[in-house]
């Protein structure tokens, strides 16, 4: 769960953190009275993603005409597939240094890491490809969280990058060990794989303010921060109910399932388990189709959930054909077939469906498939082509 | 031979009087695993499937001498039951639970670090040893004796290959799902070194997806420690888009970073053979199996 | 600093611990207001030791009535030399079971214990020293806190003792994750070295409520914890002044000097390091003195803290002779000896001064004490037997 | 021979420019200690007392090869400097601040037991191995190279020691100050066992006082480890009052624990003598020491 960049600063700000100040408007009338509040202006468009700026999503405006056009035109826009539904209206910076201040989750160290660096303002993963020496990590125990030494090590091998800094550094440093220490907290108690400041802006009176914020919630953990998650809801859909995510996602994860959307591919792919599922999907492909989907029913489905499955995937019209992946282990080959002849005939299903089934019961529901008409196989490659046939080839 | 798990392995269950963990304990059970207690905390005293329960874990190891620990409870309880397991001085840990929330995950790993005890898991479909125990998932029929190790981070794809590893005759040492999650508390290179000193062992199938970068730790591994016995690689997640969650929390390419190419490269640059399909894992392990 | 049980509520109460309604009086008049809104009431003095119960300092009330006349008793009481200023007006509780649960800092283990008793209502040292099986311990990790496992342990053993909450104890177990883990907190965040819940009252409907507490924070602490320390002393001082402390370590404190008060003794102590000056005492009590004071001047003193040290301890006028032991390390003699002349000198001395003077610019020290007429050593024992002779024998 | 610290001790001192940390680092200077770096964060490429100053202590063991951490930083710094030791991996650590919050020690000494750094102090005069090297606060003048082991938690008390000691011909192999806090780096029986392994130590001086129970563990450890060179020892504060901390923040009886007389006790129990006066301790010394 990315939250918008109005989310991410109220967070930072409820811990203290220094963030400019700003309006949320979801008119220009409003971003107008936000002008006229702030003067001087940035006009930002709150989606959850990067890049806004280049697609003309950021305007900087000196008076409330100027800020309501500009909202007007921000608001209008759809960026990477999402709709603008709010803009951010933030008074300006005096602007001394970028620096970046972030926290992520480093999956090879299991921990979060600790990151800085001088190089503010750029995509961090920017300046690790091109420049890594410029980005300083540390680790900090879990528990623990980061010690003031540590912020400072951090802190002097960062900014060791940095000489317009250098005679500032042990003020900085000592400056940054609450700001870290803070950020860290906020990131493990919001559940965040990502809670970055970039740029965190040292003004011309020796302050550090979070000029722009991310802030990524682990999914996992979204049971413990349901209202940010009903916020977000509220700020990406607007009166149309479009969130900018992909619709058939939306509608997968509002029945429960867990389906990836590959758009313009005309195989539907239904496997159980996560690995064999993308296994389908590389099968798939390997021998010229293009799969629509990732469909995981998971361990142990019945009949239903295949049902569920096949209507989730056929929803996409381009969905010529499907193909169902089924390795018996606590999952019942018969009753998977069950499930697939039922969901059939009652949905009326005319696109050629293959079954590959191996494992428990899987004779049994082979005859079953065979029996109402459905192709079915053991080896997943010979079962992949079949599907491609069926559907056509270069499909 | 076999690693971690054998016929002396002592299981307790945490959680096994849940529907899943009855469900899995039963099939354990069956399985010949010696299952000797559960944990449900305020449940101690009572019995579940013929083994005393338990109040804690503590208690569980001085009054069943259970040295590993099943768990398999819901999300938000799993890494407290996991650190539980690891304070009591248990041995080995097998965390099946799905959607831990993966801070929780960050802060029991270190914990267990500090501890004696091997995690496997979580979200994970657990580990077996032919013809002797399992634990967790793995269905009970797909398993036979045999001389290839397996370490694998998607469950029904384990499955998949154990069967083709018993259908081929080669059958397995021990299978070890290490699990799906971002966040684990044993990689591929915790396991590889097991099967590296397990003379029953003469190959090794590892089974990797997209995410992370575990399968490229272990080609590194394989290249510094010298391992010389055969490796089939297998990766899942060819076709992925980046940026999106194939299903495991942990199966998404991030930025540069978990691509299935990179992983293919990186284990085919250190002489593991990579499959492009299950079928082919088996009959490259037939090739290259000693003796075959 | 141990708070007074208002203050320790108050605590609790901001974190989410569950306490009685309770409101403080000053006055006889505020306790009846307090009876009159909430009922039955007990009316307990506010002083910051233990033991107010068995010296008449709590009394439970049915009236408004009642409440004025008790709390007018209470408030004309001192209790242990603590003048009762306030009293805590609480509401009463249905107790189906009686708890202990405590933090305190474990000097062995270097840990804060976290303690649980089903023996609650007692003073726990009592319940240590009768029947210990009945306390159960863990010691959690300093920087992770309890886990909810640990104190899962904790409550399971120390419910094994109580044989009628053995039904409840899931559910108690449960109920106790959450609130040993904030206790825990609470005593990390205020840097309490004690901080307990005594007895923590099971109630018929579950509910587990603090009806008394105690909590001491650390001295070396209390520039975090200002605002505490000020509400305390507001509370302690009457308008009198008095704390009931002892009135001459009060004045010491003011000072800034390291002083201990024994009252009824006749020698003053001065020496330079805690070791020393202790050893001081012993010295003087073994050749059958009574050491008045303990009072470290510390490393490197010069001749204005002597001064004020000497000062000090003259201002008890039991004190009839001064010994004053000095190792010269970092302390010189010499400056010493002419801090010792020139005190005697300024403040008029008349007793009998002893000063034992060893180390650095020993012989100019001892050179310039004696030829002020002040008696000058070089063996500690032989020179507190020099004062105990001047001061005159059995003093 | 000696303990912990000698001649090749390589000290970074962490508060090097402060009026405190200025003053003793030029006595240790003085008196032969190898001083390589100072550590003040935000003043490292400075110099001071002759040595280099840098930001970070990793700085200082990188360019400066230092081992050995002489810590006199004011109070509220204190425990994360020594856990910045800690972390930077020396091997010795002596805090000689006194006022550093107990639950700020707490921390630094769970951190520090994870790491290979022994921590002297807090609230310690340091230690001194006459001829060779002292670090902390013990006076120049006191020591002379010999056969007795000094431990003590008082800072004075352990100067007149070694100077009584030294007055008689015995000497001192190394003196140790522990600290006067309740919660320290090292204790009694963290120090023993050093002394027990030093050839040159012939017999050990144990200053205590009262407060806590090092003491007792200390006997107990003498007991337990069949400990057979003579230990002499003094406990100050017998005439304490219950409850008062008596100028160290550790030396306070509470409840039934911390008396002197418990710890002559436990001593005596083992086998110590018992000395009632600084003049007794160097005569029962002498009376013990082999071939005297």
């Amino acid at each position: 769960m990315k939250l918008l960049e109005h989310q991410a600063k109220r967070q930072f700000a409820r811990v203290g953190i220094a963030v400019p100040a700003g309006r949320l408007a979801r008119t220009p009338e409003e971003a107008a009275d936000a002008a006229r509040e702030l003067g001087r202006v940035a006009v930002k468009a709150q989606v959850p993603i990067g890049g806004r700026g280049k697609a003309g999503g950021i305007a900087v405006v000196d008076s409330p005409e100027a800020a309501r056009r500009e909202a007007a035109r921000i608001l209008a826009m759809e960026i990477r597939g999402y709709p603008v539904r709010s803009v951010w209206c933030e008074a300006g910076l005096e602007i001394v240094h970028e620096l970046y201040l972030g926290v992520t989750l480093d999956r090879e160290r299991r921990r979060l890491a600790l990151i800085l660096s001088a190089a503010g303002g750029m995509e961090i993963e920017e300046v690790a490809a091109t420049s890594p020496e410029r980005i300083a990590k540390v680790w900090p125990d879990p528990f623990a969280g980061p010690q003031p030494f540590e912020v400072r090590e951090l802190a002097f091998a960062a900014l060791a990058h940095a000489p317009p800094l250098a005679e500032a550094r042990g003020r900085l440093a000592a400056a940054l060990v609450p700001l870290a220490q803070t950020l860290h907290r906020l990131a493990v108690d919001l559940d965040a794989v990502t809670c970055e400041i970039n740029p965190l802006v040292l003004t011309p009176e020796g302050t550090l303010v979070a000029a722009d914020g991310k802030l990524e919630v682990d999914e996992n953990a979204e049971y413990r921060h349901r209202e940010l998650a009903a916020e977000l809801a509220l700020d990406l859909e607007g009166e149309d109910g479009r969130t900018g995510e992909d619709p058939f996602e939306a509608e997968a994860k509002r029945r429960g399932l867990t389906y990836v959307h590959l758009p313009g591919g005309s195989i539907g792919c239904i496997g159980n388990g996560a690995g064999l599922v993308m296994n389908t999907l590389d099968l798939v492909q390997q021998v010229g189709g293009r799969p629509n989907n990732f469909l995981d029913i998971g361990g142990g489905a019945g009949a239903e959930k295949v049902r569920a499955a096949l209507e989730m995937v056929l929803s996409d019209p381009d969905v010529r054909g499907v193909f169902i992946n089924i390795f018996g282990g606590i999952t019942r080959g018969d009753e998977v077939a069950r499930g697939v002849v039922q969901a059939r005939d009652e949905l009326g299903i005319r696109v050629p469906l293959v079954v590959r089934m191996t494992g428990t019961n899987e004779e049994e529901g082979r005859r079953i498939l065979a029996a109402a008409g459905i192709v079915p196989g053991t080896s997943a490659p010979e079962a992949a082509r079949k599907i491609v046939e069926l559907v056509g080839g270069g499909a | 031979m076999a690693i971690l798990v054998d016929r002396s392995t002592r299981v307790l269950v945490q959680g096994i009087t849940g529907r899943e963990g009855s469900f899995h304990t039963q099939q354990m059970q069956a399985y010949g695993t010696t299952v000797v207690a559960g944990v449900v905390p305020g449940r101690g005293g009572a019995e579940a499937l013929g083994v005393p329960v338990f109040d804690t874990v503590t208690a569980a190891v001085a009054a069943a001498g259970a040295d590993t620990a099943f768990t398999i409870v819901p999300p938000a309880f799993a890494a407290d039951a996991v650190m539980e397991a690891a304070a009591a001085g248990l041995r080995l840990g097998v965390c099946v639970t799905e959607g831990i929330p993966v801070l929780d995950m960050v802060r029991a790993a270190a914990f267990v670090q500090r501890t004696a005890m091997r995690l496997v898991g979580p979200n994970c479909p657990g580990l077996m040893t032919p013809g002797e125990a399992k634990i967790g998932f793995i269905p009970n029929h797909v398993g036979r004796p045999g001389r290839v190790g397996v370490v694998a981070r998607s469950g029904t794809l384990t499955y998949e290959v154990i069967q083709g590893l018993s259908d081929a005759g080669h059958g397995e040492t021990t299978a070890v799902g290490i699990g799906g999650d971002p966040v684990l508390g044993s990689t591929f290179v915790d396991i590889l070194p097991l099967f590296a000193a397990d003379p029953a062992t003469h190959a090794v199938v590892l089974v990797g997806e997209i995410g992370g970068s575990d399968e490229e730790r272990a080609a590194e591994w394989i290249r510094a420690s010298g391992f010389d016995k055969p490796v089939v690689a297998f990766i899942s997640g060819r076709t992925a888009p980046p940026g999106k969650r194939m299903g495991h929390a942990g199966a998404i390419i991030s930025g540069t970073t978990g691509s299935a190419q990179g992983k293919i490269d990186a284990l085919a640059s250190v002489g593991a053979a990579v499959a492009g399909t299950i079928e082919d894992v088996v009959r490259l392990v037939g090739e290259r199996l000693p003796g075959s």
